[in-house]
Formats: structure tokens, C-alpha cells, sequence
């Protein structure tokens, strides 16, 4: 049985070693980071359009929320910082050669709910593109809906029907920040397809920017799986009668 | 001796890593932002401007980096200490 | 006025920094350490070795900067909180 | 009475960015990080058993202090910690154009003695030559000897001078703060020269160093005097009955 396990977890390194090499043979990876200059500005206004509404609803919410609770605050400034920590961190990717960058917005949108997750994104983002050269002012709303909202909604959104299906939470959680930092990136390669493709090649582009962050990407994900899944049995073990986000009620 | 396999082989993987990027012609361990999306934006005609306080100038990136993880992670243990106290009961014995 | 005066004067002198270490032949803000203590080094016939952990690659120092200010940050956040707890006199009102 | 003030002030900037431009015009600035392969072996032995008593005194002293005090473990780990942060830091130098770090040590041997300052700053320094790519593992004695020993035992003895000659906390931890950064730079300083000299040049060598990194380390002495001030008011204020290191007892 041992010698099954072992032969199948060097297998399975093989299968991500290939992986790894063949990406990041194919064309670099991208990042969830668009800079200033890449979009039209067209598309960057468009984008802020998008988000706007989501950042007003995210602030009003966090108001309303901590007259009700009084550990509302402080969960907001802890799961914010870890948050702001995870997306910042450049992690060297083995195999890929390059580092890339968690996104931190699954566990925040489980924990506090994905409107709340926007408004963290959105801050994170916004000190991100002014002080540490990552990402631009103009390109924000495109940045903050590829993290903020596909990755708090989806985030938010695997949580609950994985939950809703039976699963334990830990598997939710881990899906949960898995999917979330897949989504963010498959945004991001979305958005810059649609702003920048020659007219004939829009699926193609965006299967090439797909294979493009999957060496970095992959074991990035499977990481913040694990980290989401941490956080949320931390939080069930040390808490019992935490109710926020999507650990609301029954759920 | 699975555990020195383990740690051989993470070793080997990220110097892999290394070199690979060197024999592709990238500065090892590059961001995936800045080297990437300059190339690619290139392609479609786009230049990346620089960002409005261009910080990435010798160490100044590092201060900022430093600075605000540092910052982040005195908010986060502050709270992290009034959310989650240590259990009292554990500590008395 | 007199805080506008101060603002300028800061920007003024950080940007004269910047411009002044371009204008001898140095890079922007570069770190005191490495690119000093070389040449220093090599006048008097010492050549610098890389360290042992070479982490001056790409993103990698970032990383590591980053790293170990947050989990520094942390520490003291949670510590800080341990031994400065907040009067509860004030919170009570 | 305003205007002299303020025409005070302005003649202050302007000798400070005279110097400043001096300084960096005569060469480029110095700091406490000594990279290997620049002492020769002799020295880095040397440095290293001039060192190595202080650090043993410095780990049996931890030993047996905390047994005594329960508030003792966490100090080290509050301050270590806050010490590891400032001596980290590039702080970008306005004029000078480069970036220079501070020390630290100045209020780690106020707040716990000189010898366990020794022990703080050899982990800090040990942590920055594997991972941050400053300094080196063979050099380490050296620099354990600037910032650590040095460092720590002027920042010390300046403060409990200060505090006997009658002056107040904050004063006396201001002097301790600025004299530790400057004693460390001027102990580099030193070291440097005495192993790289050629035989004819000893003291011009070391004032043109002195003179190298007065642009950097005058404005960063005097920002550490202001925070070694500013953390032992703050002590003062919320712990009154403080009695560590140098505020031990009459002191």
C-alpha cells in the first residue's frame, strides 16, 4: 500500500512538473496586476462603472453590520490585514521561474461576505498600485472586479453550495479559495482578452492567457485552498458561535 | 530518508525554477506583472505607463514592501490577540 | 502656507535625492550597502562573495522583505496587546 | 519671535542639505551590513571570539531573568521583534539619494540591558545575512560587534549617564537612541579600516568614512533618537512600574 502511495505522489509530482515546464515554456504568466497604459481608457471607466456599485454597497454594509455586532470591527481589520498580506506576497512559484501573488479574497468573502470582500480588495488594491508599483490608478476598476467581485462572489458562492451539499467545511473552504483565486485570474485574462483582441481570435486568446498563469497558478490556488481551509477550521475550533459572511445561520 | 527525498526535491524544483527562467531569457524570479504584462501589452500595441509615485526605483520597493508588512501584520496581531485571547484554563496548569 | 512650505520642501528633497544620485552615475535609491561597500571593497583589493542564500533575484527579496515584516509585524501587533492592554475605563464610557 | 524660528528653521535645512550634497559628492555612504569576502578570514575569527562571550552572557541572562519576571519573555519578544523591523527598514534619505537603515539596538538595551540588546541584534543580523541578502555568515561577528555590542553598550551607558546626570527619560533616551546609530556606523567605520587599510592612512581612511555616511546616518540618528524617546515615554506613561534594563530601579 505504502509503496502504491509513494510511487503515485511521485507520479503526481512528475504530472505538475510537466506542467509547470510546458507553461511556462508556452508564454510567461500573468498576474491579477493590470498597469496603468494597458487598457483603453475606455474599458478602465467602464470597469470602475462596474465596481462602484458593489464598493457603495460593501461600505454601507460594514456600517450597518457593526452597530449589531461589536467583534464585527475587529474581524474586519484582522481578515482585511491577512488579506492585504496574502495578496502582497510575490511567491516564488518552483519549476515556473517567476513569482506570483495569492489573492486572499476567498477566505475574506467566507468570513465577512463578498460585498465586505470588494470594499478589502479594493483597499488592498487601491495602496497596492500607489506605493508598491503593482497595478495602476486607472486599471483599478478592472483589478478590482477581477479580485474584489469574481473573486469574493465566487469565493462566497462555492462556499455556500458546497456547504449546502453536504460537504464538511473544510472542504467548502478549501473550493472555496481554491476557485477563488482561479476565478480571479480567468477574469483578469477575460478582461484583457476583451480589451485587446484582433477580431478573430478571442477564444484562442484567452485559452493562451489561461495556460499562460496555470504553472504559477495552480499550485498558487491549491495553496490558498489549504490556507482558507485553515483559517475556517481555526475559526470553527477556537469560536464555535461565529456567525458571519457565509457562516451565517444554519449553513 | 522520504523526508530528505522530500526536501532534495523541493530544493531541485525551485532551482529548476531558477534556471529555467535564466534559459528563457528572464530575470530569475521576475514579478509576473511588470515582465509579462509589458510583453504581452506590446503585442496589442499598449505600453504600460509607469505607475503615478514610481516606488520600484533600487531599495525604495523594498521599504514600502517591508513597511507595509509590517504594518499589516502588527494590525492583524493586535487583533489577532483581542479576537482569539489565549485560554486561561490551559495556562494555569 | 507654512505646512504647503514644508510639504514642498519634503518632496523637493527626496526628489533632489533621486536626481542628484542619477547624476553620479548611481542607481536611484540604491541601498548603501551593496553598491558602496563594493566599489569601497574593491579599491583595497576585497571582492564582495554572493550570499549564502542568494535572494537578490527578481521578485524574490520582495518576497522575503515582505515575509519577514509581516510575520515581525504580527508578533509585535500580538505582544504589544499582551502587555499594553487597552483601559478599560475609556471603553467602558 | 515667530520669523527668527522660522528663519532658523530654513538655515537648519540649508546646512543639513549643505551637508548632506558634501557628503555624497565625497563618496557614496557606508553601512552596518559588511558582505562576505570583504574582511579578510583573520578578522571575521577575530571578530567572531571577541563576540561570542557576549552572546553566551547575553542567552544566560535571558535564562535568568525570565524566571523572575513573568512580563520578561514577551518584552524580548515585543522588542526583538520592533528592533528586527527598524534595522530592516531602507529608509529612503532625502539628499542623500540612497537608501540607509537604522539600528534599533539603542532602545533594546535600554528597555533590556546591553547583553541581551547583543542577543537580539545577532538574530536580527543572522535573519538578514541568510534571507534578506544583507550581510554574511563569516562577517557576521563584525557586524555582531557594530550594531550589537557597540551599539548596545552606548546606547545603554549613554542613557544611564544622561539619567544620573539628572536630565529627563525622554531626553536621556533621545541621546541613547542617536549615539547607538552613530557609535554603530562609526564602529563599522573603524573595523573597516583597520582591516583594509594601507599602513600610511589609518585616521584619513576613517574620517572619510565618518565623513561617507554623516548624509545617511545624521537625519537617521537623529529619526531614531526621536523613536527610542518616543517608546520609553510611552512605557513610562502606561507601565509606570517598569523596572527593566536601564529603568531599573533609582534610575
Amino acid at each position: 500500500m505504502e509503496a502504491v502511495a509513494i510511487r503515485m505522489n511521485i507520479s503526481l509530482r512528475f504530472v505538475f512538473a510537466f506542467l509547470f515546464f510546458v507553461g511556462a515554456f508556452y508564454t510567461d504568466a500573468f498576474a491579477m496586476h493590470i498597469a496603468d497604459g494597458i487598457l483603453p481608457a475606455g474599458w478602465c471607466a467602464f470597469w470602475w462603472v462596474v465596481v462602484l456599485p458593489f464598493i457603495v454597497a460593501g461600505i454601507s454594509k460594514i456600517k450597518n453590520e457593526s452597530k449589531k455586532d461589536k467583534t464585527f470591527k475587529p474581524f474586519i481589520g484582522l481578515i482585511g490585514a491577512a488579506a492585504f498580506i496574502i495578496s502582497c506576497l510575490p511567491v516564488p512559484v518552483p519549476f515556473a521561474g517567476v513569482t506570483s501573488h495569492p489573492v486572499g479574497v476567498g477566505i475574506a468573502a467566507i468570513i465577512l461576505g463578498p460585498l465586505i470582500a470588494v470594499v478589502i480588495a479594493s483597499v488592498t488594491l487601491t495602496l497596492q498600485a500607489l506605493f508598491l508599483a503593482h497595478g495602476g490608478l486607472g486599471t483599478l476598476g478592472a483589478d478590482i472586479f477581477s479580485m474584489g467581485v469574481v473573486g469574493g462572489f465566487l469565493g462566497y458562492g462555492i462556499f455556500v453550495a458546497v456547504r449546502r451539499l453536504g460537504f464538511s467545511w473544510v472542504t467548502a473552504a478549501f473550493l472555496a479559495g481554491l476557485l477563488s483565486d482561479w476565478g480571479t485570474y480567468a477574469s483578469t485574462s477575460a478582461l484583457l482578452t476583451l480589451a485587446l483582441h484582433e477580431v478573430d481570435s478571442l477564444l484562442p486568446m484567452f485559452a493562451s492567457l489561461v495556460i499562460a498563469f496555470s504553472p504559477t497558478q495552480i499550485p498558487l490556488g491549491i495553496m490558498e485552498g489549504f490556507i482558507s481551509a485553515f483559517a475556517i477550521r481555526f475559526i470553527k475550533n477556537r469560536m464555535p458561535e461565529f456567525s458571519l459572511g457565509a457562516m451565517k445561520g444554519k449553513l | 530518508m522520504n523526508r530528505l527525498k522530500t526536501v532534495l526535491f523541493i530544493m531541485f524544483s525551485f532551482a529548476a525554477g531558477g534556471l529555467f527562467s535564466l534559459a528563457m531569457g528572464k530575470e530569475k524570479w521576475s514579478g509576473v506583472d511588470e515582465a509579462v504584462l509589458e510583453k504581452f501589452a506590446e503585442e496589442a500595441g499598449r505600453v504600460p505607463l509607469e505607475p503615478v509615485f514610481n516606488t520600484d526605483q533600487g531599495d525604495l520597493l523594498l521599504f514600502f514592501f517591508f513597511l507595509f508588512g509590517s504594518l499589516a501584520g502588527f494590525i492583524a496581531g493586535y487583533l489577532f490577540r483581542e479576537l482569539f485571547p489565549p485560554k486561561k484554563e490551559k495556562k494555569g496548569k
